[in-house]
């Protein structure tokens, strides 16, 4: 505890907090408005906005669209998550390895991490696309059949996740090699002298210490890919069919295309709510783990 | 349990940014540990005992000369297939795992039954005095806690055929790590463990080895029972390191009269011994400057005495420190401490004399630091 | 010179509570020592006199004013922290004069100025070649040196010093604790001192307070407090090995009183046996320092004291003395401390004789020194 | 050692495994820098073309904002004054971040006080909420204020970005120094203002400048709030790639050329502050 | 004095007539009619385009503008789903940056709906601002003009009411394809829409030879109403079939409807571009013009991009055809036309009017058709002009091909067929997705358009009266 004497000592705290809370505050009233919007019919086209209730909500219940788009949300992010955390995991541990030029190699690994989604869907839209793109013509000089990839419903959603995994997989790379690096070497050092099998070590002491960095990963890669948007709007805008149609995209069809605001708010307010409580979930599993590693 | 051999072992590391310079951290060590044997490295951070012992348990590689255990070359062998239990100094403990799994983690790892674990770990627990903590996990306790947990895995290896420890007790406080090296050493004795045992401190060397291997700067300074390093320290290092307060060191010139030999302290001269003084003249320095060492235990104060070292000089100050005292004397800028057993009512500023016999005295080569024996 | 005083001063964290009705005064100019294993409240107290920590209840006073509220920059107190506090970013030598370029004493001091006061500081502490680096490339014990070196750089009201040379090498935290103390002598500045370490408490320490989990226990002299504990905690934490305990009965025979424990009889000296006689619990604690039990050889030379034969279980050696570990046969085991040149070994018979001045009683429920008792 | 086979077939196992790593991050990025120096025929012939002659004619095009020459003129995409539009938006957004953040950060990290850990909690849960929750209302609501379209608009809009990250990182930075420093600091008589600038700031310096860059990638990567908020004066340039859809083709090469000088400054910053970029990822989460 | 004042008139003289010499003077043309074009000098307009062939036929004549009327132009261009979806955001946020912007029939009936577009009558009745007799609104072919009028019925009341827009661009679907192939390849010209599928297959197999391979037909596919817009909607209502029925009930079902639907399914999947649902016009207009299809079933006017040498390797071997004909001989196409029109938010109106009154007068639309190959225009007087005549009878296999079918287009087979009402680009998008879902077999056609009618017929209620 501090000494408070003063106004200005007692109350500094607050003080130095007011505007980062009237900001937030200010970045809260967007919020409630869609909220509240999502209780009426607000139409654009027809200007209503009259109080419906919750009918928008029941009407989601019966549109088999919008339990397509959750169901694309979520293979979407399991998809997505999956990918990245292996992918990421067999990085990390690849990078860590100290073979030759490894510097280097943990550079060019994280530079995709820091594309704008936007340029690296674009980017890969042009490898991916099937008449011209390089992708196909690799394949076929190989010896394989090109693929729709884009294009194709089968293959649409895991082009996207292959995109996104682009992105993604450093990040999810970066934190396992730095999960791994901050491993204490001693407990190995003492598990090896007690004779104690690698896979035994692994499975009892590796994962539940890299479980705080698991979770952070899964948190913050669940979360993304939950409200995704950019790479999919840039690559396919929902399509084909409604192969890729997430949530958030969904959402952006009924409100900047059909101009249904009530409606989309109501898709918003749902995903919203996912998130809020997942996000709730995981962060308190975070700090549990956190505090069984770190003690506190 | 077995012995272990460390013959000529080497340690180097290359230093990173450095031209291919490299560090050598041990040097040329030599000791043999015996069956059931206490064997303590001793000597201060940074001296190679840590890099000794974590050759010998496998943790680092052996960069020159051979490691035996039981009269098997170790060298390449893996740490688990050395047959060795370790605690360690930063304790090592499974952070997500409680105290109790931490230390049924290696019998676990050796499909030991629930229940011979259970009454294994009480067994060490009682020792250990962690009977209470046993289900907090290792972020919650203390370093001293956590030092007895990393300690009580060690013990509860039964398979063990050394059993290495580093520090063990550096973090505890004073009474439980007075308590704890009498019960280190009875457990040693009762159980038969043979014990390398790595240490900055020489009270807990001195009190519990059987045999002391004191190291400094990469190389083993002097291996002995710990009343040979008290009474006959092997050069400069080893008398100052051990003993507490430390020994008084008086830099001398060596003086020929007659056929007598002096050692030359300011307007002290200390004639010696003819085997010492024939001693020093064989090893026949150029610049004549040797060191004679005493303990502060082994200074009376007050008086002199005919036969003996006397000096005089001016009381500095006086520590009292309950059963005994601290004096220090000023002899020409030299401090020099006395102990004194009890209370000294001497006061500061007052010259007084004191002296000390010739057989308490340790004569060092100034320039080697090497004893004269 | 300032006089300082602690009147009832508490301090909780939450529920815990560190230091509890906490009263003391300094003398003008003293140290004082405060001595007790970790977690005894000795930071704590010490924080609460610098000002940044919030006394929870109590006062405190310096020089007759209360000083509680005051901020901790106006109280002109300097300490060295036990974690040390140096600023990473400095180097030592900014480090060092860091308060005395504080907005407060801008004006006082000249660049030069502040450079010899620094010198002079760091060529105390040894440190006078390290003034360059920053406090990463230096050892913990140089650190240590640096934080100290930042509190006695200044003439402040008074020092505070939480655990200043606990992480030194031997050889220097000897030279240390006889020169502090005349630094701090020969400049007259009240100083508060904390340490785990009794020798280092009674060598550095004008008087020392004896705190045991947020309680003070004893306040006074090293004489005082070596000769007469108040209770059994400070005889533990004032002798290594602690001292010997061992439970005792009272036992009347006609006019004299004994104390029995375990088949042996304690002879007393009389004013103990006066103490005594008032006392109505029978069950007491003996207690005997292992430096105050002599080795015998003849039984019948004795006149006044108590002799008990034992074997030697263990002999500890400590350099200049030896520590032997004893045991009567009778559940009753004691500790004695013994010059180096006694040549005991394990399985040795050995007759130790217990005086009558040596032994101190203790009450059983308080553990209290009955004979101190005011 | 006993086991050096099996040791090199396993560091030859991983090699391939990093060499495959290495090519799936480094084709796609070669593969555009390759388009982006290519001429417009060669961009969509097919076979693709490894081999050309490299023009920088797309750079020049993209930078200078001239129009492209096709046989009558056409696409002009504007790209400086996006790229222009994209620093004005990012720099005042992460400005007005640090200003309020830090010291909000500070108070977080020093000071405890009610609600405390759920207004940060709901701070970092901005992060984590669909992007066109806000927009939409912001649009109406910037609309009807009349800073819909301007730049001090899209930089308050980007706060819901740049501010929740600024203040979870910094308090981070501000937590890792320790509380001793301070008191140590108010013990010599520093003063709190004078402790702030002379022990704080230059302990978070660093931290500050970590958490200014990347909150600066952050917002020069957002699309969706730029390309709603904005208008064409005052659009950046992540929506504005979109432009290089022409109707007699698309422009691949410049589209290319436009896409690297895009993410050129994000990747140099984050090499600069490597060492916080898993920190900053986290917001903080995990201390790199 | 006098010496000096002789020599200055003198001077001035020499200059007037130099620069009257040098150029014609483009602002004469405008300035005959009798608009005070200064009127509203300084103020400034922001126009919304789409990436379209018009907006870069118009951008290099803008300057005329801005010296005829000193009114200062800025404009947004994005490409047509992008600018469609931000353009609904700025009307719909109720301010509106747009004074004028790029629309079509299709959307103007949500706007006229919602009140975000002005009815250009008031203006064209305004003798203040408008030169009737200069204009000549007469110029401009029926079809696309009456297009843009409303009166506000839902399914009907087109051509009639308010005026939404003026067009400035139309288009028709028809064939294109690739003439050296087909000779080479021994095809014909399909006539029918079997035919098509049939000869489509055959070319996509035989393309496969070629290096690089020449793959079938292209044709758009995004998910979206334009999608079914084009070569779509032209097969299914030359197969008599309508989007919605009098009552607003899904019409997309019928027998017939589903008939040419699948073979027109079956034509994208055995010969369409691989990937269609992720393709748009622009993709496809540029890789028949790089060579890689053999037909495309899109706009008519990309003919100036496959007959440009500089962007085409198609130049002088494309042939143009009719789209095929229906069992029963009848041939049909849908009809697209942009046009500009006047936010209802605008603030400056008037203004807006004149920019209007400039951007599709005779001589800009001439001059945008003639330099900057806007096509196909609006005017009788643009297509007949001696000029774009000599430019367009060279396209197609034979003098003359590409021009008989425009003719024929406006005078028989094109027109808009899509039944107004507000919501229709909704009603395509979900259309758009049937075809999706067909295409990539996730459903039968039958399936897939019951169940699209299904979605349609709930999308409609609002509209019933």
């Amino acid at each position: 505890m501090e000494l408070r004497r003063s106004f200005w000592s007692r109350n500094i705290a607050l003080l130095l907090f007011l505007p980062a809370f009237l900001l937030t505050v200010g970045i809260l009233v967007p919020f409630g408005y869609s909220v509240v919007m999502s209780f009426t019919n607000f139409n654009l086209t027809t200007g209503t906005s009259d109080f419906i209730g919750i009918g928008n909500y029941l009407k989601l219940t019966r549109d088999p669209e919008f339990w397509n788009s959750l169901k694309v949300t979520l293979l979407f992010t399991v998809g997505a998550v999956i990918f990245e955390v292996g992918i990421g995991f067999i990085a990390a541990y690849l990078l860590n390895l100290g073979l030759l030029g490894q510097k280097i190699w943990r550079t060019l690994f994280l530079l995709p991490v820091m594309l704008p989604p936007t340029v690296a869907a674009i980017m890969w839209k042009l490898m991916m696309a099937p008449i011209q793109g390089v992708f196909n013509y690799l394949l076929q000089l190989v010896g394989f059949a090109g693929s729709e990839w884009l294009g194709g419903s089968s293959t649409a959603l895991l082009s996207v996740i292959l995109i996104d995994a682009y992105v993604f997989v450093p990040f999810a790379g970066m934190i396992f090699l730095a999960g791994v690096q901050n491993l204490p070497k001693e407990p190995y050092e003492a598990a090896a002298v007690d004779g104690v099998s690698n896979w035994f070590t692994f499975r009892k002491l590796t994962i539940p210490l890299l479980k705080p960095v698991i979770l952070i990963v899964l948190l913050f890669r669940i979360m993304d890919c939950l409200k995704h948007f950019d790479i999919i709007y840039a690559a396919t805008k929902g399509g084909p069919a409604s192969a890729t149609m997430t949530l958030s995209v969904q959402a952006y069809y009924h409100s900047f295309r059909w101009t249904n605001m009530g409606y989309a708010f109501a898709h918003l307010v749902v995903l919203w709510a996912i998130v809020y409580v997942l996000s709730y979930f995981l962060v308190g599993q975070w700090k549990k783990a956190v505090s069984e590693v770190h003690g506190g | 349990m077995a012995e272990v051999k460390v013959e000529h072992v080497w340690k180097f590391y290359r230093e990173e940014a450095g031209a291919g310079q490299r560090v050598e951290a041990v040097k040329d060590a030599t000791f043999h540990c015996n069956d059931q044997e206490f064997l303590c490295l001793l000597g201060p951070s940074g001296c190679g005992k840590t890099s000794t012992l974590r050759m010998i348990a496998g943790l680092e590689h052996i960069s020159r000369g051979d490691i035996y255990i039981n009269n098997r070359r170790v060298n390449n062998l893996l740490p688990k297939d050395r047959m060795l239990a370790m605690s360690f100094e930063s304790y090592a403990l499974y952070p997500p795992l409680s105290v109790y799994d931490n230390i049924a983690f290696p019998l676990r790892a050796r499909k030991y039954p629930e229940q011979k674990i259970k009454e294994k770990i009480a067994l060490v627990a009682d020792l250990l005095e962690i009977g209470d903590i046993l289900h907090f996990r290792p972020a919650k306790l203390s370093g001293g806690e956590q030092q007895r947990v990393s300690l009580a895995r060690a013990l509860v290896r039964e398979d063990a055929q050394v059993t290495l420890m580093d520090e063990p007790i550096s973090h505890l406080d004073a009474q439980l790590k007075a308590k704890l090296r009498i019960d280190l050493k009875r457990i040693q004795r009762e159980w038969g463990l043979t014990v390398i045992y790595v240490t900055h401190d020489q009270l807990e060397a001195l009190s519990m080895a059987d045999k002391v291997v004191v190291m400094n700067l990469g190389e083993i300074q002097q291996v002995g029972t710990p009343d040979d390093l008290y009474e006959k320290p092997a050069n400069l290092f080893v008398a100052g390191f051990i003993g507490e307060p430390p020994m008084n060191f008086l830099e001398c010139v060596m003086v020929k009269e007659l056929d007598r030999v002096y050692l030359q302290f300011h307007d002290f001269a200390f004639p010696l011994d003819p085997q010492i003084s024939q001693a020093i003249e064989r090893e026949n320095q150029s610049n004549g400057k040797w060191v004679i060492g005493i303990r502060p235990g082994d200074i009376v104060l007050g008086v002199e005495l005919k036969g003996a070292y006397s000096m005089k000089g001016t009381i500095y100050s006086v520590e009292p420190l309950g059963e005994s005292s601290i004096v220090t004397v000023d002899v020409h800028g030299q401090r020099v401490l006395v102990e004194v057993a009890g209370t000294c009512a001497e006061e500061e500023g007052r010259v007084v004399s004191f002296f000390f016999r010739k057989e308490k005295t340790h004569i060092f080569n100034a320039l080697t630091g090497k004893a004269i024996q | 010179m300032v006089e300082l005083e602690l009147r009832k001063v508490t301090k909780k964290y939450g529920d815990v509570v560190a230091v509890k009705d906490l009263s003391f005064k300094t003398r003008k100019g003293e140290m004082l020592v405060l001595l007790g294993p970790p977690g005894a409240g000795k930071s704590s107290t010490l924080k609460m006199i610098a000002g940044i920590e919030e006394v929870t209840a109590g006062e405190i006073v310096m020089d007759g004013q209360v000083i509680n509220h005051i901020d901790p920059a106006e109280r002109d107190v300097a300490m060295a922290f036990e974690t040390y506090a140096l600023y990473p970013h400095l180097s030592v030598f900014e480090n060092i004069a860091f308060p005395l370029r504080s907005p407060k004493r801008a004006h006082v001091f000249s660049e030069e100025v502040i450079k010899n006061k620094v010198v002079e500081v760091a060529q105390f502490l040894e440190i006078d070649m390290l003034l360059e680096r920053k406090p990463k490339e230096l050892s913990g014990g140089q650190r240590q040196r640096v934080s100290l070196a930042r509190c006695l750089v200044r003439e402040p009201k008074m020092f505070l010093l939480d655990e200043p040379i606990a992480h030194l090498d031997a050889k220097l935290r000897h030279r240390l604790r006889r020169d502090l103390k005349r630094w701090q002598r020969e400049r007259q500045t009240t100083t508060v001192y904390t340490t785990t370490d009794y020798l280092e408490a009674f060598s550095v320490g004008d008087r020392i307070a004896i705190l045991n989990r947020g309680i003070l226990q004893q306040i006074g002299t090293w004489e005082e407090i070596y000769n007469q504990p108040a209770d059994t905690f400070v005889g533990m934490i004032v002798s290594d090995p602690p001292m010997n305990y061992m439970n005792a009965r009272i036992v009347h025979e006609g006019e004299r009183l004994f104390l029995e424990a375990k088949g042996v009889l304690f002879r007393l000296s009389l004013p103990v046996q006066e103490k005594l006689r008032s006392m109505r619990e029978e069950e007491v604690i003996v207690g005997v320092f292992p430096s105050k039990i002599a080795l015998v050889e003849e039984p019948s030379v004795v006149s006044s004291g108590t002799v008990i034969d034992g074997v030697v279980k263990f002999v500890e050696l400590r350099g200049s003395r030896k520590i032997a570990f004893v045991s009567t046969g009778r559940d009753f085991n004691f500790t004695v401390q013994l010059g180096v040149e006694e040549n005991v070994r394990p399985g040795d018979q050995i007759r130790c004789l217990f005086g009558e001045e040596v032994l101190q009683v203790f009450d059983k429920q308080s553990r209290k020194n009955i004979l101190f008792l005011s | 050692m006993e086991n050096n086979k099996k040791i090199s077939s396993t560091k030859l196992i991983s090699t391939v495994g990093l060499i495959i790593l290495m090519l799936w991050t480094a084709f796609p990025l070669y593969w555009v820098l390759n388009m982006s120096i290519q001429t417009p025929l060669d961009v969509i012939s097919y076979p693709p073309k490894f081999v050309f002659d490299a023009t920088l004619e797309n750079y020049s095009v993209v930078l200078l904002g001239r129009a492209w020459l096709g046989k009558y003129e056409t696409v002009q995409t504007d790209f400086p004054r996006y790229f222009l539009n994209s620093l004005i938006v990012c720099f005042g957004a992460v400005g007005l971040s640090m200003l309020v953040g830090v010291p909000a950060a500070y108070s977080l990290a020093r000071y405890n006080f009610r609600g405390k850990e759920n207004f940060a909690f709901t701070l970092l849960s901005f992060r984590f909420a669909p992007g066109l929750i806000v927009i939409l209302p912001l649009f109406v609501i910037f609309r009807r204020i009349g800073i819909y379209g301007t730049y001090h608009g899209m930089m308050l809009a980007y706060q819901l970005i740049t501010l929740p990250f600024a203040v979870w990182l910094m308090r981070g930075f501000f937590e890792d120094i320790p509380m001793e420093l301070e008191h140590a600091a108010r013990i010599d008589g520093y003063s709190w203002w004078g402790i702030f600038r002379k022990v704080d700031l230059p302990l978070v310096a660093p931290g500050i400048a970590a958490t200014a860059i990347l909150s600066f990638i952050f917002a020069w990567n957002e699309f969706l709030f730029g390309y709603i908020l904005s208008s064409d004066v005052t659009r950046p340039v992540t929506p504005s790639l979109m432009g290089f859809i022409s109707y007699e083709q698309v422009l691949w090469g410049q589209m290319a050329a436009a896409a690297i000088v895009t993410l050129l400054p994000s990747l140099v910053l984050a090499i600069f502050i490597q060492r916080y970029l898993v920190r900053g990822l986290t917001f903080g989460a995990v201390k790199g | 004095m006098k010496k000096v004042a002789w020599l200055i008139s003198v001077v001035g003289l020499v200059f007037l007539f130099a620069v009257a010499f040098a150029q014609e003077d483009p602002l004469a043309y405008y300035q005959q009619a009798k608009i005070n074009w200064k009127a509203f000098e300084g103020t400034q307009l922001t126009i919304g385009l789409n990436k379209h062939p018009f907006t870069e036929s118009l951008r290099p004549l803008l300057s005329i503008f801005e010296q005829l009327t000193g009114i200062k132009v800025a404009y947004v261009i994005l490409p047509e789903e992008e600018f469609f979806e931000k353009l609904l955001i700025d009307l719909s946020s109720g301010g509106g940056i747009f004074d004028v912007y790029m629309t079509s029939p299709m959307f103007e009936w949500r706007y006229q709906y919602a009140g975000w577009i002005e009815d250009l009558n008031t203006y064209w009745n305004n003798p203040e601002l408008t030169d009737q007799a200069w204009y000549n609104r007469e110029d401009f072919y029926e079809k696309p003009l009456r297009a843009n009028m409303w009166d506000g019925t839902i399914a009907g009341g087109l051509g009639q009411g308010r005026w939404n827009g003026i067009p400035v661009m139309v288009e028709f679907f028809c064939q294109a394809y690739r003439n050296d192939l087909r000779e080479k390849w021994g095809l014909t010209v399909p006539t029918t829409y079997p035919d098509l599928l049939d000869t489509l297959t055959k070319a996509a197999e035989l393309g496969k030879q070629e290096k690089p391979q020449v793959y079938g037909v292209a044709n758009r596919g995004i998910k979206s109403w334009s999608t079914v817009h084009s070569g779509y909607f032209t097969a299914f209502s030359t197969y008599g079939q309508k989007d919605l029925n009098p009552d607003l009930t899904a019409a997309i079902n019928t027998p017939q409807a589903k008939e040419i639907t699948k073979i027109w399914v079956d034509i994208l999947q055995k010969a369409g571009p691989p990937g269609w649902p992720n393709y748009t016009w622009y993709d496809a207009k540029q890789n028949f013009a790089a060579g890689r299809f053999y037909e495309i079933t899109d706009c008519d006017f990309f003919a100036a991009t496959y007959e440009n040498p500089a962007q085409s390797v198609v130049a002088g071997k494309t042939g143009y055809a009719l789209p095929p004909a229906a069992p029963d001989g009848n041939i049909t196409s849908n009809m697209w036309t942009w046009s500009l029109g006047m936010s209802a938010l605008s603030k400056h109106k008037e203004a807006a009017w004149l920019f209007l009154m400039w951007a599709t007068a005779p001589q800009t639309m001439l001059d945008g058709t003639l330099k900057y190959d806007n096509f196909n225009p609006t005017r009788k007087s643009v297509w007949e002009n001696p000029a774009v005549v000599e430019k367009t009878m060279k396209w197609g296999t034979k003098p003359g091909e590409y021009r008989e079918i425009v003719d024929a287009m406006y005078a028989k087979y094109g027109d808009i067929r899509w039944t107004p009402n507000p919501d229709v680009t909704a009603l395509g998008d979900i259309w758009a997705e049937a075809l999706h879902e067909a295409y990539e077999g996730k459903k039968p056609v039958e399936q897939a358009l019951d169940d699209a009618a299904v979605k349609i017929n709930e999308l409609m209620t609002k509209w019933k009266k």
